[in-house]
């Protein structure tokens, strides 16, 4: 249980380390790459803590986290080719 | 024999959140966009295959395990295209790489 | 149809590999219907251009997945190093169009995954007859540059055809 | 996002089995977490990948928008459906138990249509509503 406990909490750090990215930005895109970041991490935190609960049906949840932080990320590239403006996409 | 899966998964699951945290620090570190994407591919390749794998050993050879393969298989297609078409998208928006020399 | 079938047959695999209830008859006479069903969205999904080929040589991909296993752990070792030793390792970042001998799209696609999978490099463009690389190292590049994965991918992609 | 190579390859195939996961979600809602709405919602995200990817022409040549909106209404109709049977059989609205002759199944088949009610107007509702906005950028 230990050894889930720790990784979980690692996960997070992580989580954290990408978010201060995401804040710092400067441009859209380091912030999508960010919250990206945070989306797989997300992915591992479910299925580690679906292990540190002893409940492995959170793997499902797991698989479809991961598929809607894909095509979130994917929609919002999506958004951005078609709304930035080539010369300032730090104002975004 | 236990103990030693138990040991090894550990060192697994430990590997995976060391890699996980450089490679965040190198997404903070790293001087442009462009470079702090080979970064964040650290997090998503070796790190999330590191800690899958030790959850793996823990649940041995049933369908739990396959089912971590099956997210494993999946962050693996999925996260390479992701940092591609972004990328892509920041390259075609004209915001260009800062080179050496 | 023989894109429908094997889509089917995929399909009908992943469901008992997901479920894991191989004795409920419902859900296993779910499991066909959904299959069916889906076999069916998926071969309108590929329209008017089903692929020309499949995936035949497992063996070929499977030793392909292995050398890539090995290049991605090689090339996570080498970007974790630059980024707590940046003294001793610098980073050169630096771009380049690099040519590619694949054929199909899914071959070229593949060429660029695994690009991109490894840390290090990463595909930015694939056109029709290069990809555009951006690297983190000068040495990642011309490690590219030499073309072995080109090959490697290029020769299973032969073994398909 | 036009002509991405990896992208169209890469949707191409995991479309397929996102909507057969979706599916697997909506039929094991009792086995597992899940049911109708997550499945819908899944589902939706499967044609929309494919129509972010493919462009919204191709994917409403496959799932047409005409097919999709009386879908919402059937949905919705089967679920009210199994709490008007139900009612005719001598329960109350929604009362599974006399669906069958032995309560335990009648519960269990009622839960399964009225999950496959809720998955079929939230999938289609998710759909209608991701063309509606595709349409007003054209």
């Amino acid at each position: 249980m230990l050894m889930y406990a720790m990784a979980a909490v690692g996960i997070l750090v992580v989580m954290a380390l990408a978010l201060v990215r995401g804040f710092l930005g400067p441009s859209v895109f380091d912030r999508v790459l960010a919250v990206n970041m945070v989306g797989t991490k997300t992915t591992l935190l479910i299925a580690v803590y679906g292990f540190l609960t002893d409940r492995p049906d959170f793997l499902d949840i797991a698989l479809t986290y991961a598929l809607i932080n894909f095509v979130g990320v994917v929609a919002v590239l999506k958004f951005v080719e078609r709304v930035a403006d080539p010369r300032a996409p730090e104002d975004l | 024999m236990a103990l030693l899966l138990d040991l090894l998964s550990f060192a697994m699951l430990l590997g995976g959140v060391f890699l996980g945290i450089s490679g965040a620090v190198g997404v903070i570190r790293f001087p442009d966009f462009y470079t702090r994407i080979h970064a964040a591919g650290v997090t998503d390749t070796l790190s999330a295959g590191l800690i899958l794998g030790g959850l793996m050993l823990q649940a041995g050879l049933t369908l739990v395990t396959l089912k971590l393969a099956f997210i494993l298989m999946f962050l693996w297609i999925t996260s390479p295209v992701a940092s591609h078409a972004l990328a892509r998208a920041a390259m075609h928006s004209g915001w260009h790489p800062r080179l050496s020399d | 149809m023989r894109y429908f079938l094997i889509l089917f047959l995929l399909l009908c695999a992943f469901w008992l590999l997901l479920s894991g209830y191989w004795d409920n008859d419902l859900l296993l006479a779910f499991g066909a219907a959904s299959s069916l069903l889906v076999a069916w969205i998926g071969s309108r999904l590929i329209g008017a251009d089903p692929p020309r080929s499949y995936p035949v040589s497992i063996v070929r991909i499977t030793a392909y997945s292995w050398w890539l296993l090995v290049e991605i752990v090689k090339a996570n070792i080498d970007v974790v190093k630059r980024i707590w030793l940046p003294k001793e390792h610098p980073i050169s970042p630096c771009m380049a169009r690099l040519p590619l001998s694949q054929v199909s799209g899914v071959a070229k696609a593949a060429y660029a995954q695994s690009i991109t999978l490894t840390p290090g490099t990463v595909a930015i463009e694939v056109t029709d007859d290069d990809v555009e690389v951006h690297a983190l190292t000068k040495e990642g590049l011309d490690a590219l540059r030499e073309g072995e994965m080109d090959r490697r991918v290029t020769s299973v992609e032969k073994g398909h055809r | 996002m036009d002509k991405n190579v990896v992208l169209v390859v890469f949707a191409k195939i995991l479309v397929p089995f996102i909507l057969l996961f979706a599916l697997y979600v909506q039929f094991h809602g009792d086995f597992g977490p899940g049911g109708g709405f997550q499945a819908g919602v899944i589902f939706a995200t499967g044609i929309i990948l494919y129509a972010l990817v493919q462009g919204v022409d191709r994917a409403m040549a496959v799932m047409p928008p005409a097919v999709l909106k009386p879908m919402m209404a059937i949905g919705v109709l089967l679920y009210g459906g199994v709490g008007i049977a139900s009612m005719l059989l001598g329960g109350h609205f929604l009362d599974y138990g006399f669906l069958a002759h032995d309560p335990i199944h009648g519960q269990h088949y009622g839960i399964l249509i009225i999950e496959l009610g809720v998955g079929i107007t939230v999938a289609a509702v998710m759909m209608v509503i991701f063309y509606a906005f595709m349409g007003e950028q054209n």
